[in-house]
C-alpha cells in the first residue's frame, strides 16, 4: 500500500452541543464533535464516561435535552430509530444484541430490511416478484458472508457460535444496511489478541472496501489508535479530547483520565 | 402432519377394542359426571343408566331385547359431545338424549341427516317441537317456553291472577340455554303488562354480588332463575343473604334440584323451581330396583341419588325410550329396531296414566302422546318447593299448562325461520 | 346513595375474595418467577381434600369401587383435624410438585413453566376428581353466613358476614406473611431469591427448598382462600375457575407485589361492580369479567409495569 | 437412516431457501399430500372426520396463526378464541346476508375482518410485553366472547343466540350443513390448511418473517437495525389473526355447523391452541401440527385405550385423561421444551447422521 | 475459411473441443462451483464465452503464440478455463502448486521462462510480487479474486474480469482472431508443462501435447463408458497431472461436468453435498476417511457399533463377490441388502460416495485392505497406473477383474513391460510426453531412444498379465542377508492402521528392518482421550509408552502377516519410534503429494536411524522446521526406541505372489 495524501472530506454528521440527562443524572454534556466522510473516528474514554449514551443518541435511541445533530448537511429531525436506520445509519452493540433463534444468514438478511420492500401479497405467494427480491438480497448477502469469512456458519443458529463469530455477525449485519455511518460499540471488547487483530482488519476493509464512515466507542486506548484517523476522548460526559492518535496519545488530559488523575 | 399419521393409527388400533356387545337396543347415554357441571349430571345419569339395568334384569330387556346402555363422557363440552356421538353411532344407537342445549343443537342437523331421533326431553332447541320442521327431533313433555309460561301462570295465581305492573326478574346463565325464556317471558310480559328484568350470569357463576345488587334496587317482585352448575347454589345463597323472599324466587327444571340447594344450606327454604315429574322415591318401581338393581350391586352410583329430581329425570328419559321402542316394535313388527324404526315409535308415542301405574310410575309425570305435529308433548308442569328442614322437595300445586297460544305462536315462528334459513320444507302431517 | 355505598363496599369485599386468590400466585411469582396458572385448582383441590374429610368421603372410592376394594371406610373427620390434615397434605403437594416437576425445569423460559403449571393443574383437576369424586360438596368451617343483620336493618346496606370474615382472614393472612418474611431466616430467603437466584443461596438455603417452602405457602393460601370460596358456593370443579378472576387483579397489581395483590383486587372489586351495576344495564349486563380486563388493560398502557411493578429502563 | 441427501446439492437460491430444502423431506411432503388429497378423502367416514380430521386441520390452522404472533413475533395471546369467535360470527353474518357468496370468499373475508379486530387489539401490544400482554389480550377474548352473546345483531336475533350454519356447497357438493359428506368437508378444509400452510411458510422465510423474528428475538436491536416495531406487531397480529378467524370459520362452518360463543370460543379454546403451539413447538411451521394432532388426538387416544380397551367406566375414564394429559404435558416440556418439532428435528439430525452419532 | 472449419472439425486441440463441447451439449453444466452459499454454475456455452473473452484478453496484454503461462492457485472454474484460453491462442500452460513455497515457485517461472501467471487471489499475487525481481520473463500477472487488491495499482496487474471485458471488446474488434487462432491449433501443440514434484532433486517439466492428452483422455473416457452426465469433485492440486487428466483432459472429452469446491476446508462437505458419480483420490485420502469413519463409529452407541461391524463383517463376506458378479448365496445377498438399507447406504452417503459408478486411486500403491473395504461397500473403486510422463495413463483395472494387489492390465492402447534386466517397468502410452523441457538430459534418462519409458518402478507381471508395482526401483533393496527390502511395501502394510499416518522403514544394506513411525494425531488423541491420557502436543503424545504400546501392536500384526510370506518373512519390523513431528511437504520431507522422500529423511533423522541401528533405547535429534509463512525454527527431541517382536517364518497356506 502506498502512503495516500489525506484527501479533503466532507463532513457527514455533526453532533453540536450535545446534552443528554437520565432525571438528575447528566450522562453527556455539551459535546460537539464531527465526523468525516470515509473516515474511522473513534470515540474513547473510560468506563461510564458516556461513550454508549454518545452512540445511543446518534442513532436516536435516546433524545437529548439539548443539542442538535446534523447529518449529511440537514438538521435531523426528531425520529424512531428505525427511521434513522432507513437514513443510513447501522450499528452494532457491546453486548451482541443479534437475533438468537435465527441463522447467520437470516440476521444478516434482517440487515437488509430496509431495503427490502415487496408488500404481504406478494411475500405470501413468493413465487415471482418476493422471490426475486429474496435472491438479490440474498446474493449481498452471501458476498459480505463471504467477506467476514463466515461461510461455515451461515445456516448455523447464532445463540451456538462463539463470542468472537458472534461479533462478526452482527458486524455482518450492520453492513449489510449498506450504512452511510457505521456505529460500532465496542466491537473489540472481550477478544483475545488473535481476534481483536482480525477484527482491526474487518473494521480497516470494511472501511475501504465498502467505504462505510465509521465511528467506534473502545476503552481500550491501544488497538484503537491503530486504526482510528481522528479520535474523541470523553470522560464524565464531558469532552477532553479530540484529534488524530498521535495527538491524543500525548494530550497530558487524556492520560490523566486514563490514569485516574483527574478523577476526584 | 408427520407425527398425525401415526397417532391417528394407534387410535385406530385402539378403536378396534371397541366393538360392540351383543346386545339389540343400544341406547347412548352423553353423560357427563367431570367438569363443571358434573353435580347435575352425575344423577341423571344414574337414573337413566339404572332404569335400562332394571328392564335388563327384571324383564329381560325390552319385549325380550336387551338394552345396551353406552356411557360416554362429554364433560357437558360440545365438542366431547360431538365425538361421543360420532363414535357411538356406528355402535346402532337408536335414539340420542344429548343432555346439553350446547350439543343438542350440534346434533340436530347431523342426527336429522342421519335419521336417529333425538330426544331433548325439556331442553334443546324450544321450536324442535315443531314435528313438521324437525322430524327427528323431540323435546316432550315441555319446552323451555312451556315452563316460562307455566312460571308466570304460577306467579299469576300467586298474585291473585294478574301481574300487572309487577316486575319480574329473569336471572339466566349467560349462554344458548339460559337465553331461552327471554323471548316467552318478553311476549308475556306484553300480555300480563308485567315489566321484565333481565339479569345475566356468566359461566360458571360464581360471584354475582353485582347480579343480586341489581334485585334489591329494583325489588322485582319475582325473580325467576334459569341457571345451571354453581351458579344455582349461588344465586340462592346470594338471594337469602339480601333477604329476598324465597318463596317468590322460582327456577325454571334446570335449576330445582338437590345439588342446588343443599349446598346454600337451610337458607335455601322456600325457593321453588318448576318440574315435570314427580320427585322421592314413593313409587312401586323403587322396590324393583331396590332388588334387582341396588342390592344386585349393579346400580351406576352409589346409590345415593335414588329419588332425587335429577335421578328421576334420568329415569323418565328412559322410560320414555323405552317405551317408544316398544311402541316402535309394535308398529314395524320386528323386534329388531334401527333408528327411523325408533323414530316412529317416538312419534307414536303414548303414555298415558294408565301406562304409568302398569310401569310402576302412577302420578310419577305427565301423560305424553306425541303426534306428527306435536313433539313437545302436552307442555304440563308443576310447581316444587325446598323444605330445608325434611332436605326434600315438597310438590306445591298442581300440573299447570302451558300458554299455548303464545308459546305455539313463538314456536311455529322460529321453526319456520329455522326451515328457511336451511332450505327444510315442513312435512305434511295428516 | 346507600346504594353507592353498599356497591362500593361490595366491591371491595369481592375485591378481597379476589385478592386471595392472587396471593397465591403472587408468592410464587416473587420467589420463582413461576406463572402459577395450577393456583385456582390449588384451591380446588385444598378445599375438595378439606370437605371430603370433613364429610368422611373415602379417597379414590370409585378407583376401589372399579377395583371390587372397600370404598366406604373413612371417618368423619372434625374440622381440627381436618385442617392440620390438609395443610400436610397440601405441603406434600409442594413437595411431589418440586420432585416431579420444578425440579426439570430450572432456568427454562417463563412461558414453559407457564405451560407446565397448566399441565399440573390438568393433573390435579384429574386427581381431584379421583379421589373425592366430582359431585358438589358443603362446605361449612363454621364461618358466619348472611347479610350482617345490624348493617342491614340500620342502615339498608347489605354486607354479606362470610365476606366480612373473609376480609379479616385475608388481613390477617397479608400480616402473617409479611411477618414471616420479616422476621425468619426462610422468610429473608424467600425474598432474597425474589431479588436475585444467587443471593439467596449464600443465606445457605437451597433453591429447592424455598420452592418448596414457597410451594406450601402457596397451597395454604389456596386453603384459605379455596375455603372461602368453598363456603360460599359449595366445593366442586368450578372453584377452580375463580383463577381467571384473579389474573386481571395481578395484572394490575403487578406479578411481584403483595400490596399490589391486595391493592389491585380491591380496585377490581369495586371497578367492575360499579360498571356492572351502573352501566351494565346500559349494555346488556354480565360485563364484569370484561371490563376486569379491560381496567386493567386501560391501567397498563398507562403503567406497562403494573401497579407495584418495577420500572422497566430499557438500554442496549 | 433413510436420507440419501448426496447429490442434492443447490445450484441456486432458489433451490436453497426451498421449503423442504432434503429431497428426502420432498418426497414425504408431497406423498403425504398425496394420501391426504387422494386416499383419506376416500376412507373417511363421519367419525373419523367430526372427531378426529377436522378438529386437527381447524386446529392446525388455529395454531399456525398463534405461533406466527407467540413463536415467530414473541407476542404471548390469550385471545385465541375471542379471534376464532370473530371469524365464525363474521362467515356467518356474510352467510346470512350474502346467500350467494361463494364460502370460500366468505371464509377468506371472515379471516380479513378478524385480521383488522386483531390489529385493534394488539395495539397494546406497543406498550405492553410478555405476561401483562398475555392477560391483556384475555381482555379481548372476553369482551369479543360478550359481544357475540350479547349483541343479537351477530346471531341473526335468535331466540338462544346459537347460530347455525347454513348449507353451502362449491362444485355443487354441500360443504357445508349436515348433508356435507366427510370427504367434502374434509378436503374443503384440507385445501385451506395446504394453501394457508404454504403462505405462512412464505411469509415466515421472507422479509416479513425475519422482521418478526427480530422483534422477537430482540426488540430494541430490531428496531435500531430498522425494523418498525409497530408495523411488525400489528402485521404479526393480523397475519396471526387472519389465520385464526379463518380457523374460526371453519371450526363453526364446516366442522360444527353451529356454535354458541359462551363455549366454543370460551377461553378453555384460547389455552387448548396455545398448548399445542407449545407442545408442538414455537416458531415451527410443523410444531404447529404435530402440537395440534397431539393435543387433538391424545384425549381420544387416551379415552379409546381405557373406555374401549379396557373396558373402564367412563367417568374414572375421564378423570384418568385428566390427570393423564396433563402429565404428558409436563413431561414433554420437561423431555423437551422446545416441543415436538425439536424432538423431531432432532430425530432428523441422527437420521441424517446415520450411523454415526454426530 | 473452410480450412477453418475443417481445422475445427479435427478437435485435435482443446480449444476444439470446447467448441464442439459448446455445440454439442451446450446447456449442460460444465463448471461448478461453490461460491456465496450455491453451486455457481456454467454450462459448456457460457465456458465457451469465457474463454474465449479471456483468450483475446490474453492477446490484447501481448500473450503470443509459444508463451508460457503460469497458472497458480486452487481448483477453481476460471483456473481450468485459463488452460484452454491459454492453449487456444497457442501459449502454453504451466501449471504451479499453490502451496509451494516461494523458492519452489521461482524455480519454476524462471525455468518456464514464463510471460505471465494467472493467480487466484491476494495471497498468489503477492507470492509472485515477490519473485518477480528474479524472474525478468514475468511480465503480466492475472488475478481472479479482487478482495483486498483495491491497493495495488501495478499496471502490468490484470483483474480476471477485467481481461475478460478487454477481450471482449478486443474480439469484437477482430472478429476473426479467436476462431483463427484456434484453428491454428494442432494436436502437435504442447498442452501443458506439468512440472513434476519429484522425490529427488529440482522439479522437471514434463512436456505433453494435445494430441496424446485427447487420445488418453478418449481411451480412457471410452474404456470406463463416461459420458457426459458424471459429476466429478475437483480437489486435488491443479498442477498434478493426475488432476489435470481427470479435471480437464477427460473432463472435456466426456463433457461431464467439474465441480469445484468452495475451498480446501470444506472438501468433505462438498463432495457430500455433490456426490460424484466419478471420484479420483490418492490412496491417503481413502486411508485418511477410514480412518476418519472409524473414530466417529467408535462414539456411537454399543448398539449401533455393533450393528455397524457385523455389517462390514458382512461386507467383507459378501460386497466384493457382488461387486465382481460372483454367485452369491440368497440369504447373504438378503442380508447384505440389509446392510445396505441400515448402513452401506447411510454410510457411502454420509461420505458423499453414494452416486460414486467407478472411483479410482493413483499416485501410490494403496492398502489391499483399504482397497477391499470400498469395493465391500459396493464403491466400484479400481486403481490407476501412470506417471506425469504417461499421462497418468498406462494401466486401469477392468470391471469384474480387480485385484488389490495389482494394477490391472495396460489400458487400451498402452503397452507394458517388465525389464529383463532391472525389474523396472517399462510403458509406450498413447499420453507418452514429448520430453523434459529445457532438460534433454533427463529426457533421454527417462525416454529411451527405443520410445519405452523407464518409469523408475519396480513391478513384475502377474500370468493374467495384470501388472504389480512393488516399489519405486532405486528404493527396492537388499538385507545384508539378501532377503528382498520394498521399503513402500512394508509402509503401506502399516499405514492401513488408523493410528499411523505415516511410516518410514529403512533396511537396505542393513542387518534388518527398522522403521519411523508418524501417528495419526486424529485418530491416536481419540484415543487419548478414551483412555484418559492427557496431553499437549503432537510430540507429548507420540512419547507417551501407551501410544508406543499400541504402536507395537500394530506392528507386530505386520510382522505377522508377513512372517506367512517367505519373500518378505526376512524384512520384518524389529525396532522403531515415533517420530515427535508429522512429516511435512514445507520441510520437503513429503512430496506435495504425500510420497516420502527418502533421502531427505535420511539426511534430517540420520542420527535416528543410526540410534535405530544401534543397541541404545533411545535417540536424539534436531531438526530445521519450516512453518507455513516460511519461517523457520529448531526443534529438539530424544526419542525413545522400541523392539517389536518378530516371529519365525511358515510357509502359508496361499502364498502372496511376490516378485522375487
Amino acid at each position: 500500500m502506498e502512503p495516500e495524501t489525506v484527501p479533503q472530506r466532507d463532513v457527514l454528521m455533526e453532533v453540536r452541543n450535545i446534552t443528554l440527562r437520565f432525571g438528575g443524572v447528566t450522562a453527556i454534556e455539551d459535546i460537539s464533535f464531527d465526523i468525516l466522510e470515509g473516515e474511522v473516528r473513534a470515540i474513547i474514554g473510560p468506563n461510564g464516561a458516556g461513550k454508549s449514551s454518545m452512540l445511543n443518541v446518534i442513532n436516536g435511541f435516546y433524545h437529548p435535552q439539548e443539542g442538535e445533530i446534523w447529518f449529511r448537511g440537514e438538521k435531523r429531525k426528531a425520529m424512531k430509530p428505525h427511521e434513522i436506520a432507513r437514513h443510513g445509519i447501522a450499528r452494532t452493540f457491546q453486548n451482541i444484541a443479534l437475533f438468537r433463534g435465527m441463522t447467520t444468514l437470516d440476521n444478516i438478511m434482517t440487515g437488509r430490511l430496509t431495503k427490502m420492500h415487496r408488500n404481504m401479497f406478494w411475500q405470501a405467494i413468493w413465487r415471482g416478484p418476493a422471490e426475486r427480491e429474496e435472491v438479490e438480497h440474498r446474493e449481498v448477502v452471501e458476498r459480505i458472508i463471504d467477506f467476514l469469512e463466515i461461510q461455515h456458519i451461515r445456516k448455523t443458529p447464532v445463540g451456538r457460535l462463539p463470542y468472537g463469530l458472534q461479533k462478526r455477525v452482527e458486524l455482518g449485519r450492520a453492513l449489510a444496511a449498506e450504512p452511510k455511518l457505521l456505529l460500532l460499540d465496542e466491537p473489540m471488547a472481550g477478544m483475545n489478541i488473535e481476534e481483536k487483530e482480525d477484527m482491526c482488519r474487518f473494521i480497516l476493509d470494511v472501511n475501504d472496501e465498502f467505504g462505510a464512515t465509521i465511528a467506534l466507542i473502545e476503552h481500550d486506548m491501544g488497538v484503537v489508535m491503530d486504526i482510528s484517523d481522528r479520535v474523541v476522548v470523553l470522560d464524565y460526559g464531558r469532552k477532553i479530547g479530540d484529534g488524530t492518535p498521535d495527538v491524543v496519545r500525548n494530550d497530558q488530559t487524556v492520560i490523566d483520565a486514563y490514569l485516574g488523575v483527574a478523577h476526584e | 402432519m408427520k407425527m398425525k399419521v401415526f397417532v391417528a393409527a394407534l387410535a385406530a388400533t385402539v378403536a378396534l377394542g371397541a366393538v360392540p356387545a351383543l346386545a339389540d337396543l343400544t341406547m347412548p347415554s352423553l353423560s357427563y359426571r367431570t367438569g363443571p357441571y358434573a353435580p347435575n349430571g352425575i344423577p341423571f345419569a344414574d337414573g337413566y343408566a339404572d332404569y335400562w339395568t332394571l328392564l335388563n334384569e327384571r324383564d329381560g330387556g325390552i319385549e325380550g331385547v336387551k338394552v345396551k346402555n353406552i356411557e360416554c363422557e362429554t364433560a357437558y363440552n360440545t365438542q366431547q359431545g360431538v365425538e361421543c356421538y360420532e363414535s357411538t353411532k356406528g355402535e346402532g344407537s337408536l335414539a340420542y338424549q344429548p343432555l346439553s342445549t350446547g350439543i343438542t343443537y350440534q346434533l340436530i342437523p347431523k342426527a336429522t341427516a342421519d335419521g336417529i331421533p333425538i330426544h331433548s326431553m325439556g331442553y334443546g332447541r324450544t321450536s324442535a317441537a315443531n314435528g313438521t320442521v324437525f322430524p327427528n327431533v323431540f323435546n316432550f313433555p315441555g319446552t323451555y317456553w312451556d315452563a316460562a309460561s307455566i312460571i308466570i301462570k304460577y306467579a299469576m295465581e300467586q298474585e291473585g291472577g294478574s301481574l300487572k305492573g309487577k316486575k319480574v326478574a329473569l336471572v339466566y346463565h349467560n349462554s344458548a340455554y339460559g337465553k331461552e325464556p327471554i323471548r316467552t317471558l318478553e311476549k308475556l310480559a306484553e300480555k300480563h303488562g308485567y315489566s321484565l328484568m333481565l339479569l345475566p350470569v356468566d359461566h360458571p357463576g360464581q360471584e354475582q354480588k353485582a347480579t343480586w345488587l341489581q334485585v334489591r334496587r329494583e325489588k322485582p317482585d319475582y325473580v325467576i332463575m334459569w341457571g345451571w352448575g354453581v351458579m344455582n347454589q349461588v344465586a340462592i345463597k346470594e338471594a337469602a343473604s339480601i333477604r329476598y323472599p324465597m318463596d317468590h324466587f322460582i327456577g325454571g327444571w334446570w335449576s330445582g334440584a338437590e345439588t342446588d340447594v343443599l349446598p346454600a344450606g337451610d337458607v335455601a327454604d322456600g325457593y321453588k323451581s318448576i318440574n315435570f315429574h314427580s320427585v322421592g322415591n314413593d313409587f312401586p318401581i323403587y322396590s324393583d330396583l331396590q332388588k334387582y338393581v341396588y342390592d344386585a350391586g349393579k346400580a351406576a352410583g352409589d346409590g345415593s341419588n335414588a329419588g332425587t329430581v335429577l335421578y328421576n329425570r334420568g329415569m323418565a328419559a328412559a322410560m320414555w325410550a323405552a317405551e317408544a321402542a316398544r311402541t316402535a316394535m309394535k308398529i314395524h313388527g320386528t323386534k329388531d329396531l334401527t333408528p327411523p324404526m325408533m323414530r316412529d315409535g317416538y312419534e307414536a308415542l303414548n303414555v298415558d296414566e294408565a301406562r304409568l301405574n302398569e310401569l310402576g310410575l302412577p302420578g310419577f309425570t305427565v301423560p305424553v302422546k306425541v303426534t306428527c305435529a306435536n313433539h313437545g308433548g302436552p307442555g304440563l308442569g308443576l310447581i316444587q318447593q325446598w323444605d330445608a328442614k325434611a332436605k326434600s322437595w315438597k310438590i306445591v300445586s298442581d300440573f299447570i299448562g302451558a300458554d299455548r297460544e303464545v308459546v305455539d305462536e313463538l314456536i311455529v315462528e322460529d321453526s319456520m325461520a329455522y326451515a328457511k334459513e336451511n332450505n327444510i320444507t315442513p312435512r305434511e302431517c295428516k | 346513595m346507600s346504594y353507592l355505598i353498599e356497591t362500593i363496599l361490595s366491591g371491595l369485599l369481592a375485591g378481597v375474595m379476589y385478592s386471595l386468590v392472587a396471593l397465591g400466585f403472587v408468592l410464587i411469582f416473587k420467589a420463582s418467577q413461576i406463572f402459577n396458572f395450577a393456583q385456582g385448582v390449588l384451591c380446588l383441590f385444598a378445599a375438595l381434600t378439606l370437605a371430603s374429610l370433613m364429610l368422611g368421603n373415602t379417597p379414590f372410592s370409585e378407583l376401589l369401587h372399579t377395583l371390587g376394594l372397600p370404598n366406604d371406610w373413612m371417618p368423619v373427620v372434625p374440622i381440627w383435624i381436618a385442617v392440620p390434615i390438609t395443610i400436610l397434605v397440601m405441603i406434600g403437594l409442594a413437595f411431589v410438585i418440586e420432585r416431579f416437576v420444578l425440579r426439570y425445569l430450572v432456568n427454562q423460559e417463563p412461558i414453559i413453566l407457564f405451560m407446565a403449571t397448566i399441565g399440573l393443574a390438568y393433573v390435579l383437576e384429574g386427581m381431584g376428581d379421583l379421589m373425592w369424586g366430582s359431585d358438589v360438596k358443603p362446605l361449612s368451617v363454621g364461618l358466619p353466613e348472611g347479610a350482617l343483620d345490624w348493617m342491614f336493618d340500620r342502615f339498608d346496606i347489605y354486607v354479606d358476614k362470610l365476606e366480612i370474615a373473609a376480609a379479616v382472614v385475608a388481613t390477617v393472612l397479608v400480616i402473617a406473611l409479611s411477618l414471616f418474611s420479616q422476621y425468619t431466616r426462610i422468610g429473608r430467603a424467600l425474598r432474597a431469591v425474589a431479588d436475585d437466584h444467587q443471593a439467596a443461596l449464600s443465606v445457605g438455603i437451597s433453591l429447592r427448598t424455598i420452592w418448596i417452602i414457597v410451594w406450601s405457602i402457596a397451597g395454604f393460601v389456596a386453603l384459605v382462600a379455596g375455603t372461602m370460596w368453598g363456603a360460599k358456593s359449595g366445593v366442586q370443579f368450578s372453584l377452580s375457575l375463580i383463577a381467571l378472576k384473579a389474573l386481571p387483579v395481578l395484572i394490575l397489581g403487578g406479578f411481584t407485589s403483595i400490596p399490589g395483590a391486595i391493592l389491585g383486587g380491591l380496585i377490581i372489586g369495586v371497578g367492575e361492580k360499579l360498571a356492572e351495576l351502573y352501566a351494565g344495564p346500559y349494555i346488556g349486563g354480565a360485563i364484569e369479567n370484561w371490563f376486569a380486563y379491560v381496567l386493567a388493560l386501560a391501567f397498563l398502557l398507562v403503567r406497562p409495569q403494573g401497579l407495584f411493578g418495577e420500572r422497566i429502563i430499557e438500554r442496549v | 437412516m433413510l436420507y440419501r441427501e448426496t447429490g442434492d446439492f443447490k445450484v441456486s437460491y432458489r433451490d436453497d431457501q426451498q421449503t423442504f430444502p432434503i429431497i428426502q423431506d420432498r418426497w414425504l411432503f408431497w406423498g403425504m399430500l398425496a394420501v391426504a388429497f387422494l386416499v383419506i378423502p376416500f376412507i373417511i367416514d363421519d367419525y373419523w372426520e367430526k372427531s378426529i380430521v377436522l378438529p386437527f386441520l381447524v386446529f392446525s390452522l388455529a395454531a399456525i396463526g398463534l405461533n406466527i404472533l407467540t413463536g415467530y413475533c414473541g407476542l404471548l395471546s390469550l385471545g385465541t378464541g375471542g379471534f376464532m369467535a370473530v371469524g365464525a360470527y363474521a362467515s356467518y353474518k356474510l352467510m346470512t346476508a350474502f346467500p350467494e357468496l361463494n364460502i370460500v370468499i366468505v371464509i377468506l373475508l371472515s379471516g380479513g375482518v378478524t385480521a383488522a379486530v386483531g390489529m385493534f387489539f394488539g395495539l397494546p401490544s406497543l406498550r405492553i410485553k410478555g405476561f401483562y400482554l398475555a392477560v391483556a389480550t384475555l381482555a379481548a377474548q372476553f369482551f369479543l366472547v360478550w359481544l357475540f352473546n350479547k349483541v343479537p345483531w351477530f346471531y341473526n336475533y335468535s331466540a338462544t343466540g346459537q347460530i347455525t350454519a347454513p348449507e353451502r356447497s362449491i362444485f355443487g357438493f354441500a360443504v357445508t350443513g349436515p348433508e356435507a359428506t366427510p370427504a367434502a368437508t374434509y378436503l374443503f378444509c384440507l385445501a385451506f390448511v395446504t394453501v394457508l400452510a404454504l403462505v405462512a411458510k412464505n411469509l415466515i422465510r421472507g422479509r416479513i418473517g425475519r422482521s418478526w423474528m427480530s422483534i422477537r428475538d430482540m426488540d430494541i436491536a430490531a428496531e435500531i437495525i430498522g425494523v418498525p416495531p409497530m408495523r411488525t406487531k400489528l402485521s404479526a397480529f393480523a397475519v396471526s389473526s387472519f389465520y385464526i378467524g379463518i380457523a374460526g370459520a371453519l371450526y363453526f362452518t364446516v366442522w360444527f355447523g353451529a356454535a354458541e360463543p359462551t363455549e366454543a370460543f370460551g377461553i378453555n379454546q384460547s389455552f387448548l391452541v396455545l398448548f399445542m403451539v407449545i407442545i408442538g413447538g414455537l416458531g415451527s411451521m410443523l410444531g404447529s401440527f404435530l402440537g395440534a394432532a397431539f393435543m387433538v388426538l391424545l384425549p381420544i387416544v387416551l379415552k379409546n385405550i381405557m373406555v374401549g380397551g379396557f373396558d373402564v367406566l367412563p367417568v374414572l375414564a375421564k378423570h384418568v385423561e385428566i390427570t393423564l394429559v396433563g402429565s404428558l404435558i409436563i413431561f414433554f416440556l420437561i423431555v423437551e421444551p422446545h416441543g415436538l418439532a425439536r424432538l423431531w428435528s432432532i430425530a432428523k439430525e441422527k437420521m441424517r447422521l446415520w450411523p454415526f452419532p454426530h | 475459411m473452410s480450412n477453418v472449419q475443417d481445422s475445427l472439425r479435427r478437435q485435435d486441440t482443446f480449444a476444439k473441443l470446447l467448441l464442439h463441447n459448446a455445440g454439442t451439449f451446450g446447456s449442460r453444466p460444465a463448471y461448478r462451483e461453490k461460491e456465496f452459499g450455491i453451486w455457481q454454475c456454467w454450462t459448456w456455452a457460457e465456458v465457451a464465452d469465457n474463454v474465449r473473452n479471456l483468450a483475446c484478453g490474453l492477446a490484447d496484454i501481448g500473450i503470443r503464440r509459444g508463451d508460457k503461462v503460469a497458472i497458480v492457485g486452487s481448483n477453481r472454474p476460471h483456473l481450468y478455463w485459463s488452460f484452454t484460453a491459454i492453449q487456444a491462442i497457442g501459449a502454453v500452460p504451466v501449471p504451479i502448486y499453490q502451496d509451494g513455497i516461494a523458492e519452489e515457485v521461482r524455480f519454476v517461472l524462471d525455468h518456464a521462462e514464463v510471460v505471465c501467471a494467472i493467480v487466484e487471489d491476494q495471497e498468489q499475487t503477492d507470492k509472485l510480487l515477490d519473485v518477480r525481481e528474479s524472474v525478468p520473463s514475468l511480465r503480466q500477472i492475472v488475478y481472479e479474486d479482487d478482495r483486498g487488491m483495491r491497493h495495488y495499482e501495478q499496471e502490468f496487474l490484470h483483474k480476471f474480469r477485467d481481461l475478460q471485458e478487454r477481450g471482449r471488446a478486443h474480439d469484437k474488434a477482430h472478429p476473426d482472431f479467436y476462431p483463427g487462432e484456434v484453428a491454428k491449433g494442432s494436436g502437435d501443440d504442447i498442452a501443458v508443462i506439468a512440472y513434476t514434484s519429484g522425490t529427488t532433486g529440482r522439479p522437471k517439466g514434463v512436456v505433453l501435447k494435445c494430441g496424446s492428452l485427447i487420445e488418453v483422455g478418449r481411451a480412457s473416457v471410452g474404456f470406463e463408458g463416461l459420458t457426459e452426465r458424471e459429476d466429478i469433485l475437483s480437489y486435488l492440486p491443479m498442477a498434478w497431472v493426475g488432476d489435470h487428466l481427470f479435471s480437464f483432459v477427460q473432463a472435456y472429452t466426456a463433457g461431464y461436468t467439474v465441480n469445484c469446491p468452495e475451498s480446501a476446508d470444506t472438501v468433505m462437505t462438498d463432495l457430500k453435498e455433490i456426490g460424484p458419480t466419478y471420484f479420483f483420490a490418492p490412496p491417503s485420502i481413502f486411508e485418511n476417511i477410514l480412518t476418519h469413519m472409524m473414530i466417529r463409529i467408535e462414539d456411537a452407541s454399543a448398539i449401533k457399533r455393533r450393528l455397524f461391524h457385523y455389517y462390514m463383517d458382512v461386507a467383507k463376506k459378501v460386497g466384493t463377490p457382488l461387486l465382481e458378479g460372483l454367485p452369491v448365496g440368497l440369504f447373504d445377498r438378503l442380508n447384505y441388502g440389509l446392510g445396505k438399507l441400515l448402513i452401506y447406504g447411510p454410510l457411502k452417503n454420509t461420505l458423499g460416495f453414494s452416486r460414486i459408478r467407478v472411483a479410482y486411486t493413483a499416485g501410490a500403491p494403496m492398502g489391499p485392505e483399504t482397497f477391499r473395504f470400498y469395493r465391500s461397500l459396493g464403491i466400484n473403486l479400481k486403481q490407476l497406473y501412470g506417471q506425469t510422463e504417461s499421462a497418468a495413463y498406462v494401466c486401469i483395472q477392468k470391471d469384474g477383474d480387480v485385484r488389490p494387489d495389482t494394477v490391472g492390465p495396460a489400458a487400451p492402447g498402452c503397452e507394458v513391460r517388465i525389464d529383463e534386466a532391472s525389474g523396472e517397468v517399462l510403458v509406450k502410452s498413447p499420453g507418452l510426453f514429448a520430453g523434459y523441457f529445457k532438460n534433454d538430459e533427463a529426457t533421454a534418462e527417462t525416454l529411451g531412444a527405443d520410445g519405452w519409458l523407464h518409469t523408475g518402478d519396480a513391478g513384475i507381471m502377474t500370468d493374467e498379465g495384470h501388472l504389480k508395482v512393488i516399489d519405486r526401483a532405486k528404493d527396492v533393496g537388499k538385507l545384508n542377508d539378501g532377503t528382498l527390502f520394498a521399503p513402500q511395501y512394508l509402509e503401506n502394510k502399516l499405514k492401513f492402521y488408523p493410528f499411523i499416518r505415516e511410516a518410514v522403514c529403512h533396511g537396505s544394506g542393513r542387518d534388518m528392518v527398522t522403521a519411523f513411525i508418524n501417528i495419526d494425531m486424529e485418530a491416536v488423541g481419540n484415543w487419548a482421550e478414551r483412555n484418559d491420557l492427557n496431553y499437549a502436543s503432537y510430540a507429548e503424545l507420540a512419547a507417551k509408552p501407551e501410544i508406543y504400546a499400541l504402536i507395537r501392536s500394530n506392528i507386530e500384526e505386520v510382522n505377522r502377516g508377513l512372517a506367512i510370506d517367505s519373500e518378505l518373512a526376512g524384512s520384518q519390523i524389529h525396532r522403531f519410534l515415533l517420530l515427535h513431528k508429522e512429516l511435512d511437504a514445507d520441510d520437503g520431507e513429503l512430496t506435495r503429494t504425500r510420497k516420502v522422500r527418502r533421502r531427505v529423511i535420511a539426511e534430517r533423522y540420520g542420527s535416528l536411524i543410526e540410534g535405530l541401528y544401534s543397541d541404545a533405547d533411545h535417540a536424539a535429534i534436531e531438526v530445521r522446521i519450516t512453518y507455513e509463512d516460511g519461517r523457520e525454527t529448531m526443534m529438539n527431541a530424544d526419542l525413545r526406541i522400541e523392539e517389536a517382536e518378530t516371529f519365525p517364518p511358515q510357509s502359508a497356506a496361499e502364498p502372496l505372489r511376490m516378485a522375487s
